[in-house]
This record gives C-alpha cells, sequence and structure tokens, in this order.
C-alpha cells in the first residue's frame, strides 16, 4: 500500500481513516483494562472477605509491613506515572526526544520500585512472615495471620509482575520512539502503554493503603 | 483523514499540578492512618484513594477528554468488582444468622482438619509450627 | 469450473503459511471451527464411555477412578474447548464482519493471536489428559482439587490459558461492533445474531478475568499453600464457590446467547417473516448479560451460604429468566402467517425451540429454593443443562453450521440426509435427557459411578438413547464431509436471507465486498422485499 | 397432611413432614411448565403446518408487533415466577430453622462413609442413622477431608458437609421405614459408595436401639462379629472380601500375605499390621493403593478390631 496521506503505512486495510483506527484502538485498551481492573476485583474481594472475618488479625499483620517503604513507594509510582503521562505530550506536541527521555524516566523509576519491593520481600522472607503453609513468624497474633500475607504476596506480586510486563513494552516503545517511529501524527502504541501504566499505578494506589495503612 | 480532530493537549502545568495533589494526598492518607480513628480509617482511606484514583483517570489517562465511553467502561469495571464484592459478602457476613451455631471455623488457627468437636488436643501443636 | 470458490478466500492466496499466518476473519473462523468440532467429537467419544459405563450398575467397562476422569474431561472438554468457542470464535468470527459490512474485525492479529492461544490452551489440556487426567470434576472445586493427585494444575493452566482467547474474541467483537459497522446500518437495523454476540462478548470480557484470577489462587494453593481456598489452612471452599461461579454462572450465557441469535436470525429466513418484536429480543440479550453477573450463588444453594444471600439470589434467578421466556414467545409469534420451509437450519431451529423450552422451564423448579434443595446435585440437573446447553446451544450451532455452510465452504450438503441426521438426533437426545429428569427427581445423585438398582431401568435408556445420539452426530459427518466434495455450489443466496452476508459470493472473496455496502433496509424487511432464492 | 407414600412419576414416596409441601410446590411448577410447554410447542407445531410454504412467495403481511401481546407475556410469567420465589423461599426458610425440642446427632462425614455420634447418649453408628419417627432431629455435620453433601432424597432434604466448619439441616420422619442416604457432593473414588441408611423407627425401638446399639453384644462370636463390622464400619465401600482390587487391597487371602509397601519394604500382613493399618492407616500403604483412608480410631470398640482381624484371617483360601 502506497505511503499517501490517505493510505498512511500505520492504516490497515479494513478501517475508513486513521481517526477510526485509533477510536478503535483506545476503545480495545479500554477494554482490556476492564478485564484487568476484573482481575484484580477478584483478590480485593478476597481481601475484603477474610480481613471482615477476621479483622484483628488483619490489624495485627498490616503493622508488620513497611509504612515507609510503602509510602515511598507510592510517590515513585506516581512519578512514573507523570513521566508517562509528560511522554505522551512530548509526542503530542512533536517532540520525540523529550518522549524518549520521559519514556526512559519511566523506566528507571519502574526499576527503583522493583528494587525497592524486593528488599522488602526479602526482609519478610528473613523474618517467615511468607505466604499459606510457609508461614512461620510468631510476632502476630489473631486467626490464621497466614492469610493476610498470602493475599499480600499475590496482590503485590501479581502487581510487580505488571510493573515488570509493562516495563518491556515501554523499553521497547522507547527504541520505536529512538528510531523516529511517532510522530504527533501516529503515536497510538505509546498512548497504549501509558493508559495500561496508568492503571497498574491506580491498582497501587489502592492496594497500598488496604495492605500498609488499615490491614 | 480530512477532519482530523483535535488531540486535546494539557499543558505542563495541569500534569504537575494533578502529580502534586496526588503526592499531598498521599501524605495526608498515611497521616491519617497514624491517628486511630476506629472504623472510620478505612472509610477516609478508601475516600482518598478513591479520590486519587478519579484524578488519575481522569487527567493522566484523558478520560475528562475522550470519548466518553471509555470513562463508562472504566466505571462499569468498578461496579461490577463493587458488586462482586458485596453479593459475596451476603453471604459471608451472614452465614448461619438463623441456626445457634455460629459459622465459624472449628479451629480457628486450623492447620489440620480435626474429626469431632472436642478432641483438639492431638492437633494443637500442628499450629504452631 | 466453480469461479467462486476459485476467487474466494478459501484459494486466496495459496500455501500452508498463508493459512498459519492469516488474519483473514474468515480463514480464523474456519481454522477454529475444524479445532472445535474435533474437540465436539473427543468430549462425545467420553460421554459416550461415560453413558456405556452407566448401563448396569457396578463395573461395566472401567474402574471408579476411570469413571471420575471422564467424566470430568467430558466436561472441561465441552465447556472450555468447543461450546465457548463454538459460536462466538468459530461461527461468529467468520459471519459477523460480514453481517456488519466490515472488511474484517478491528482487530486480525489478535484475532489471530486468540486462535493460538486457543490451540496453546488446548495442547495443555491434552497434556494433562495423557499426564494422568483430572478428577476433580469440571468445576474443580477446592479442596478436593488441592487434594487430588491427578494433573490439575495442567489442566487449570490449561483453562487459565483459554480464558485469554475468550477475553481477546470479545475484546475484538465489542470494538468491531461500535466502530466498523457499514453506513447506514444503525445499532436497530444490526441483524439479532450481531446483538446476541454483542452481548456475549460483554459477558467475555467481564466474567472471564475472575475466571483466571480463581485459577491462578488454585494454582498457588498447590503449589505453595497459600490457604485462601483450604479450610485446613483457616480458608474457605466456600468462597472458591463464589469465585467460580461468578465467572461461571454467566459463561452459561457465554454459551446460549448466541444461540438464541442465531435462532432469531434462521426463524426469520425459514418462515420469510419480519422478526417478531425486534427490540424485545435485542433488550433481552443485554438485560440477560446483566443480570447473569447477579445470580451466581444459586449454584450454592446447598452449599452452606447464609439464607439472606440464598433469598436475594433466587429472586434475581427468576428475574433472569423472563427474558429469556420473552424471546421464546418472540420467536413462536414469528411463525405466524409466516411461508414456512422445512430445511435442515429450519429442522434445528424447531429442535432449538423444543428443548429450550423445556430446559428453560426445568430452570424455574432448580431456581425455587426448597425444590432445589432436593433436585440440587442431582440428575435433574444434569437434564436441564444438556437441555440448555445442547438442546439449546448445540441445536442453534447446529442451525447456523447448516445455514452458513454453503456460505462458508460454498457447498451444499444433501438434504434428505441432513433431514434423517436432524431427526435422529433429536429424538436420541430426548431419549438420552428426558429420562434423566426422572431420575434426578426420583433422587438419583450425579457423578456416580455406582448406583442402586432401583435406577438401572432409566439409565439403561438414557444409555441407549445416547447411542442413538451418536448415529446422528455419525449421519452427520458423512453428508458434511460428502458435501465437501461432490456438494452442489450454492449460487449467492440460497435460503433467500435479506443480511449482508448473501449479497457476497459464496465462499466471499478475501477481502468480503468490492466496496463497502450502504444499508438502506432492515435486517428482516420481508414486507417490503421479495427475495429470490438461487 | 397425609403424605403420599407411593410416590409419583416423578418424586418418590414422601417421608418427612415437609416433603408434602416441596412436593406441592414441584407439582405447581410441574403443571404451570406443562401449561406453557404445551402453549409454545402445540403452538409452534400448528403454526408450522398451518403457514407451510404455499408456491408463489408473498409479501409478509402480519404485524411485527404488538405491544399488548407483549406486555401480557411479560407480566403473566412475571406473576408466576414471582408466586413461585416465595413459595420456594417459605418452605427453604422452614428447612433452615430447626425447632427447639430437636434431638441432636453430630454427623462427621469422611472418604467415604458417614459416622453419627449422638453426644447426649454417648452412642455412635456407622452409616445407619436411626431416629425415632414424628420427632425433629438436628443434624450438625462436619468433614474431615474434602465437602460432602448428605441428601435423603425421601425427606427432600440436602445439605452440604463442609471441612471445619459446622452446617446444620434438620427433618421429621412422618413414617417408619429405612431410607437411602447419599453423599450428593463429588468426594473422590469412593463418591458413589458412600451411601448410608436412615433407619425411622417408632420411639420404643429407638429406645432399645440406643441401648444396644454396637454390633452386639460378649456373646457373639469374634467372626461373626467381625462379618458385621465389616459392612456396618463401612469397610466393604473399600475392601471387597471377592479378591477385587477396590480403592484398597481386597481382603480376601490377605492376611498371612506377604505384602509389598509403598516405600518399597515388605511386610507380613500380620494381626499387629491389621490392628496399625485399622488405627493409623497411612503409616503402612500397600504399593499401588493411594492412602485415603482415614483412622478408625474411636469408632471401633475394643471387641470390635479383634473381631474384624478374626474376620479377615477366616478370610484365607
Amino acid at each position: 500500500m502506497a505511503n499517501t496521506p490517505s493510505h498512511p503505512f500505520y492504516l490497515q486495510h479494513h478501517f475508513s481513516d486513521a481517526q477510526q483506527q485509533k477510536d478503535s484502538a483506545k476503545f480495545g485498551m479500554w477494554i482490556f483494562l476492564l478485564t484487568e481492573i476484573l482481575l484484580f476485583g477478584g483478590l480485593f474481594c478476597a481481601y475484603a472477605v477474610f480481613r471482615a472475618w477476621n479483622h484483628e488479625m488483619f490489624y495485627n499483620a498490616h503493622l508488620a509491613l513497611d509504612r515507609v517503604l510503602g509510602t515511598i513507594n507510592t510517590f515513585i509510582l506516581i512519578t512514573s506515572s507523570l513521566t508517562m503521562a509528560l511522554a505522551i505530550r512530548g509526542l503530542q506536541v512533536n517532540k520525540a526526544r523529550q518522549a524518549a527521555l520521559y519514556l526512559g524516566a519511566t523506566l528507571v523509576f519502574a526499576a527503583i520500585f522493583l528494587v525497592i519491593k524486593y528488599f522488602e520481600y526479602e526482609h519478610k522472607i528473613h523474618l517467615g512472615q511468607l505466604p499459606g503453609k510457609y508461614y512461620t513468624y510468631t510476632g502476630v497474633a489473631g486467626t490464621n495471620p497466614h492469610i493476610f500475607f498470602s493475599i499480600y504476596f499475590v496482590m503485590t506480586g501479581l502487581h510487580g509482575l505488571h510493573i515488570v510486563g509493562g516495563m518491556i513494552v515501554i523499553a521497547m516503545m522507547l527504541v520505536n520512539t529512538l528510531r523516529g517511529k511517532y510522530s504527533n501524527e501516529y503515536y497510538t502504541p505509546v498512548e497504549l502503554i501509558g493508559l495500561y501504566w496508568h492503571l497498574v499505578d491506580l491498582i497501587w494506589i489502592y492496594l497500598f493503603p488496604f495492605l500498609y495503612l488499615i490491614g | 483523514m480530512s477532519e482530523q480532530h483535535k488531540e486535546h493537549i494539557l499543558p505542563i502545568k495541569a500534569y504537575l499540578g494533578v502529580a502534586g495533589a496526588l503526592f499531598i494526598l498521599t501524605m495526608v492518607t498515611v497521616a491519617v492512618s497514624y491517628i486511630n480513628l476506629g472504623g472510620w480509617n478505612a472509610v477516609v482511606a478508601v475516600s482518598i484513594a478513591s479520590f486519587k484514583v478519579s484524578l488519575v483517570a481522569l487527567f493522566f489517562m484523558h478520560l475528562k477528554y475522550d470519548n466518553k465511553i471509555n470513562l463508562f467502561i472504566f466505571l462499569i469495571g468498578i461496579s461490577f468488582v463493587t458488586l462482586f464484592i458485596i453479593f459475596t459478602m451476603f453471604d459471608t457476613l451472614r452465614r448461619a444468622d438463623i441456626y445457634e451455631i455460629k459459622a465459624k471455623p472449628i479451629k480457628e488457627k486450623a492447620h489440620i482438619y480435626e474429626r469431632a468437636p472436642d478432641d483438639s488436643t492431638q492437633q494443637s501443636d500442628a499450629a504452631q509450627h | 469450473m466453480n469461479a467462486a470458490l476459485e476467487q474466494s478466500y478459501l484459494k486466496n492466496p495459496k500455501g500452508l503459511t498463508s493459512w498459519l499466518f492469516t488474519r483473514d476473519h474468515k480463514r480464523i473462523g474456519l481454522m477454529y471451527l475444524y479445532a472445535i468440532m474435533f474437540f465436539f467429537f473427543l468430549g462425545g467419544v467420553f460421554a459416550l464411555l461415560i453413558r456405556l459405563e452407566l448401563l448396569s450398575p457396578g463395573k461395566t467397562i472401567m474402574s471408579a477412578d476411570q469413571y471420575n476422569q471422564a467424566f470430568t474431561l467430558h466436561g472441561a472438554i465441552m465447556i472450555f474447548l468447543f461450546i465457548i468457542p463454538a459460536i462466538p470464535a468459530a461461527l461468529g468470527n467468520f459471519i459477523l464482519p460480514l453481517l456488519i459490512g466490515a472488511r474484517d474485525v478491528a482487530f486480525p492479529k489478535l484475532n489471530l493471536a486468540s486462535f493460538y492461544i486457543y490451540v496453546a490452551g488446548a495442547l495443555f489440556a491434552i497434556y494433562s489428559i495423557i499426564t494422568g487426567a483430572v478428577d476433580t470434576g469440571w468445576t474443580f472445586y477446592t479442596p478436593y482439587s488441592t487434594e487430588s493427585t491427578t494433573s490439575v494444575i495442567s489442566m487449570t493452566f490449561a483453562v487459565f490459558i483459554l480464558g485469554f482467547s475468550s477475553i481477546f474474541t470479545g475484546l475484538n467483537f465489542i470494538v468491531t461492533i461500535h466502530k466498523l459497522r457499514a453506513p447506514g446500518l444503525t445499532w436497530f437495523k444490526q441483524p439479532l445474531f450481531v446483538w446476541g454476540l454483542y452481548a456475549t462478548a460483554i459477558i467475555q470480557v467481564l466474567a472471564t478475568p475472575v475466571l483466571s484470577i480463581t485459577l491462578v489462587l488454585l494454582i498457588l494453593e498447590r503449589v505453595f499453600g497459600i490457604g485462601i481456598f483450604d479450610p485446613a489452612m483457616g480458608g474457605d471452599p466456600v468462597l472458591y464457590q463464589h469465585f467460580f461461579w461468578f465467572y461461571s454462572h454467566p459463561a452459561v450465557y457465554i454459551m446460549i446467547l448466541p444461540g438464541m441469535g442465531i435462532i432469531s436470525e434462521t426463524i426469520t429466513v425459514f418462515s420469510r417473516k419480519k422478526i417478531f418484536g425486534y427490540n424485545a429480543i435485542a433488550f433481552s440479550s443485554l438485560a440477560i448479560a446483566f443480570v447473569s453477573f447477579l445470580v451466581w450463588g444459586h449454584h450454592m444453594f446447598t452449599s452452606g451460604q447464609s439464607e439472606i444471600a440464598a433469598m436475594i439470589f433466587s429472586f434475581l434467578t427468576f428475574l433472569v429468566g423472563i427474558p429469556s421466556g420473552i424471546k421464546t414467545f418472540n420467536w413462536l409469534a414469528t411463525l405466524y402467517k409466516g411461508q414456512i420451509s422445512f430445511e435442515a437450519p429450519m429442522i434445528y431451529t424447531l429442535s432449538f425451540l423444543f428443548l429450550f423450552t423445556i430446559g428453560g422451564l426445568t430452570g424455574i423448579f432448580l431456581g425455587a429454593l426448597a425444590l432445589n434443595v432436593h433436585l440440587h446435585d442431582t440428575y435433574f440437573v444434569v437434564a436441564h443443562f444438556h437441555y440448555v446447553m445442547m438442546g439449546g446451544t448445540v441445536m442453534a450451532f447446529l442451525a447456523g453450521l447448516h445455514y452458513w455452510w454453503p456460505k462458508i465452504f460454498g457447498r451444499l450438503y444433501n438434504e434428505t440426509a441432513a433431514k434423517i441426521g436432524a431427526i435422529l438426533v433429536f429424538v436420541g437426545f430426548n431419549m438420552t435427557f428426558f429420562s434423566q429428569f426422572i431420575l434426578g427427581s426420583q433422587g438419583m445423585p450425579r457423578r456416580y459411578y455406582n448406583y442402586l438398582d432401583q435406577f438401572q431401568p432409566l439409565h439403561a435408556f438414557s444409555s441407549f438413547g445416547s447411542f442413538v445420539l451418536g448415529i446422528g452426530f455419525f449421519v452427520m459427518l458423512v453428508y458434511l464431509v460428502h458435501s465437501l466434495f461432490k456438494g452442489k455450489t450454492p449460487g449467492y443466496n440460497p435460503w433467500g436471507g435479506l443480511t449482508l452476508e448473501w449479497t457476497v459470493p459464496s465462499p466471499p472473496p478475501p477481502h468480503n465486498f468490492d466496496k463497502i455496502p450502504e444499508i438502506t433496509h432492515g435486517p428482516y424487511d420481508y414486507d417490503k422485499i421479495l427475495v429470490k432464492r438461487n | 397432611m397425609t403424605p403420599d407414600t407411593t410416590g409419583t412419576l416423578f418424586l418418590p414416596p414422601q417421608s418427612s413432614t415437609l416433603a408434602g409441601e416441596v412436593d406441592a410446590l414441584f407439582n405447581f411448577v410441574l403443571y404451570v411448565s406443562i401449561v406453557f410447554f404445551l402453549i409454545i410447542v402445540l403452538g409452534s407445531a400448528y403454526f408450522a403446518l398451518r403457514y407451510r410454504k404455499r408456491r408463489t412467495e408473498q409479501l409478509d403481511t402480519a404485524p411485527s408487533h404488538s405491544a399488548a401481546l407483549e406486555l401480557a407475556w411479560t407480566i403473566i410469567p412475571v406473576i408466576l415466577v414471582f408466586t413461585t420465589f416465595f413459595w420456594g423461599f417459605k418452605v427453604y426458610l422452614k428447612m433452615h430453622i430447626v425447632p427447639k425440642d430437636a434431638i441432636e446427632v453430630k454427623v462427621t462425614a469422611q472418604k467415604w462413609f458417614w459416622s453419627f455420634d449422638y453426644t447426649k447418649e454417648n452412642v455412635n453408628s456407622v452409616n445407619e442413622l436411626v431416629v425415632p419417627v414424628n420427632k425433629p432431629v438436628q443434624l450438625t455435620m462436619s468433614s474431615t477431608d474434602v465437602i460432602h453433601s448428605f441428601y435423603v432424597p425421601g425427606f427432600r432434604i440436602k445439605m452440604d458437609v463442609l471441612p471445619n466448619r459446622y452446617t446444620v439441616t434438620w427433618f421429621e420422619a412422618s413414617n417408619p421405614g429405612s431410607y437411602d442416604l447419599f453423599c450428593s457432593e463429588y468426594c473422590g473414588s469412593g463418591h458413589s459408595e458412600m451411601i448410608g441408611k436412615v433407619r425411622a423407627v417408632s420411639d420404643r425401638d429407638y429406645k432399645e436401639w440406643l441401648d444396644s446399639v454396637g454390633l452386639g453384644g460378649e456373646e457373639i462370636p469374634l467372626i461373626e462379629l467381625g462379618a458385621k463390622a465389616y459392612s456396618a464400619k463401612a469397610c466393604n465401600t473399600c475392601h471387597s472380601i471377592d479378591g477385587r482390587p477396590g480403592i484398597g487391597p481386597s481382603f480376601k487371602g490377605h492376611f498371612g500375605s506377604q505384602q509389598k509397601m509403598a516405600d518399597g519394604t515388605t511386610v507380613t500382613v500380620d494381626e499387629n499390621y491389621v490392628r496399625e493399618s485399622i488405627l493409623n492407616p497411612n503409616a503402612k500403604v500397600v504399593q499401588g493403593y493411594q492412602s485415603v483412608m482415614p483412622s478408625y480410631q474411636g469408632l471401633l470398640k475394643g471387641r470390635e478390631i479383634d473381631a474384624l482381624i478374626e474376620y479377615i484371617k477366616s478370610l484365607q483360601e
């Protein structure tokens, strides 16, 4: 297909114009995010049910988490969301280098988030605050404290996997941006990964108070 | 391609403003968590988190300026998760309301099953491991 | 020579890789069709083995453990590998873009990916069967599934993967229907099959993720003993049931809604009638999709859930029955004063009406709390969901398959053979499953390898019925395969349909439409247009 | 209400006080369903034949919607299903609210038998629940392994039996007799063998049974007692006496034989091995079988274990 204004390289044959293609892509992404919300929704449901049953234990167990590290990680994730939004703005105003810089910053913040998470995990593994049958810690009073840590590890673990997945795609976008593939004409893939990245941020915004602050 | 409708481009200041608000709200919610408000701690934490989430969704994710159907989809997600939790709790919070025996676990620190209600002696140390 | 066939998507482009890497929705739909037919056959073999075992009490052909694996595999294969993808991913993929005048679905690459994800899931399922099968029942209830020594992890992982395939199909369809309708095709000029697929797709994207997380938790439970569902660790097995049915009840509507869509198409075409109550049928699909999310607890009336939850779930269950009833009456009214002809698709459509009515009405027994206590987990339930799933969905699938067969392959099958097949299937089905209503209400529990002597006559009758059913399907296999080689060419419009797929050659060219059509009339305007068959 | 003691095509005889109420609702739904079924099936058959295709095709002239008709077939079913809902809920509540004067029996389900503890009377029985007629009986149930379900079709009751939690159901047998008790929640290899009996007897027989419970006094010879225990304590669910391997090894020719264990060692089946296998079954499991047997600690009284050993001994060729 010729690379003419009416048929740009990125336009697929079954769409009538670029706007229709872009709208469809974004709409599809939102539906994908919907499935992500429900995926985590199941875990939030498990959290809510067990918290309602064992309120005391959840309170005691949540004190074992490091509130300061959690807060720092929240700041880092919000910042990475900001840089992501700025990267897209960079492309909107056709400054690809600036966009690449912001994408790089997003990656760095994501990496810091994971490193901090690693230290938190490492500490818990050391103390035996582990999920389910591996739980050996004795410092939490209440019924079945291992369940709190099961939920903690599954929720933050799944969230962490989403961060890793996001980082891989962002890195690919970074390469493409540096190669000059995106401009203010066409940057849909970056916009889509941006939406995904913000959603990962959104989920953390709920996870953080539930696990670290109120228990 | 004639009527390429223009993307809504927010000024950098708007993004910084939203991020600033998110930082402040985070500090507030952390600060509140050090004060014991009883059951209200959870309410405050959820309200602040929801407010933060709306900020991210409306501005970072452009839902305020985007096609309204995307906002609709986002809200559907939130409402179905809420329905899921509420309907599950219709059960889990109200089990065995009409019996005298509450549907509490037979053994609270359950690490192993037991046969009868009163022969819990042999397994009590299993719970400690 | 057949010029349409030579120029069709089947022959252009040529070569194996052009199929393996195709992005053409028609080819992907066709590959899905072959895959699901294979699994329908496999699941059917397990079904016949089960019925053979139950011919007499005690051991007939297999051991208790083998029997438990057989019914688990029958259920898991039929549900996850056949019936959920059957109508949307196979027929829907093929027909949907044609129905709405589009050249393809919105995301062709994702469509292909979803097919390969399906294949990967299927391979895992087969791996699981080879490495020791699964004996938990397709529901994987804890704590049995965390204790069972069979290969539960690979099977649940297979289902987990299949979930993604289903999600991507649904996502693709929603965007396609929203964004790619031809000019002039307003929401209320869409064929009703499109509405059916749309409602289905909504459920697919909303419910399936919860199944994914449930299975992840189940796998973690087995591997790490996280204890959320395991009573031995203070977890709650009933919570697992909530999680599971939050998906699996709406999944029942993933299965039946597109079937209802097909029936709305065939019943109008074969009675030359405008559909009665278009809006009611369209809205009832959406209503069913929504309410179906709030009735999952009716699978758990005897599970020890709270009485208040049981009351709410029972109430909403009855609510979801109403739109299904409305649809049935609308189909009935569509027949009134029609010009009805009885080709194979119409025979399946009438079978659907008959069988789905029984399936729906017996659902009322199960929705009523006091009756559910007696009937739950008996053969009454088995009969009920086979009447809905097989009598409903499979009949609708067969109606659609026969209806669109000439369009898909450019060949007509032998009509007489098709009628014989359809009647054998209908008779065999009723023999097999009506007897199970009586078995169940007399107290025969399900998933029983062995049974008390008093149940033997009905079990034997049911088994004989299943053999008749098997013969019916064999007849179908023969004439369908025969048609591929010797079938007559159908022309554009063999049945006289008014929807867009009949305006293109059979089989359609690779890009469907040379020019995107303008829609000027409704899909069922038989009151304005006299269609000619050819 | 006089209970229907013969049963119908669809329903077994009514044997509890609530069975009649359940059946009344069942029959109501059945008749309503038959009416709707006939409307739809006869209607479509009539239309199909009456409006068969004629030679010349014509434009369709029938109306394509009718508000009155559509309202009618929405409202009438709504009324009928809500009647059914309230009726069903009312009877369901009766099934769940236990009368005050009920006799309490603790039910324990495990793979693959039922055991019943009459806590007040300090009596235990396996796979046979004996109850007085015309007295409400409360069952407080729990499981030691997976989920089971307590189902007596004649009484129209069913309730899942969960591990680590009590569930409750109750019934009042309305006529004497022996009724099938099924496990209706799938629980593994022996699921379909997990069948017990509920015996409803007169008040006097019930008291007598409580006094004489156990398999018999000291006067019965050990082998005979063992044979009784073999079926009464549900050994027969998993162990045959004709050499056919079941869930566990057959008892025929077992005693005195050399058996290879799952861990590779070889054990001679003697008195001590049998005793250990009854009380601590998973210590030594014969190769090729799964360690699924529950412990009979507390379920067998002193003489019964000896009796079982003698019985197994007697089954040599």
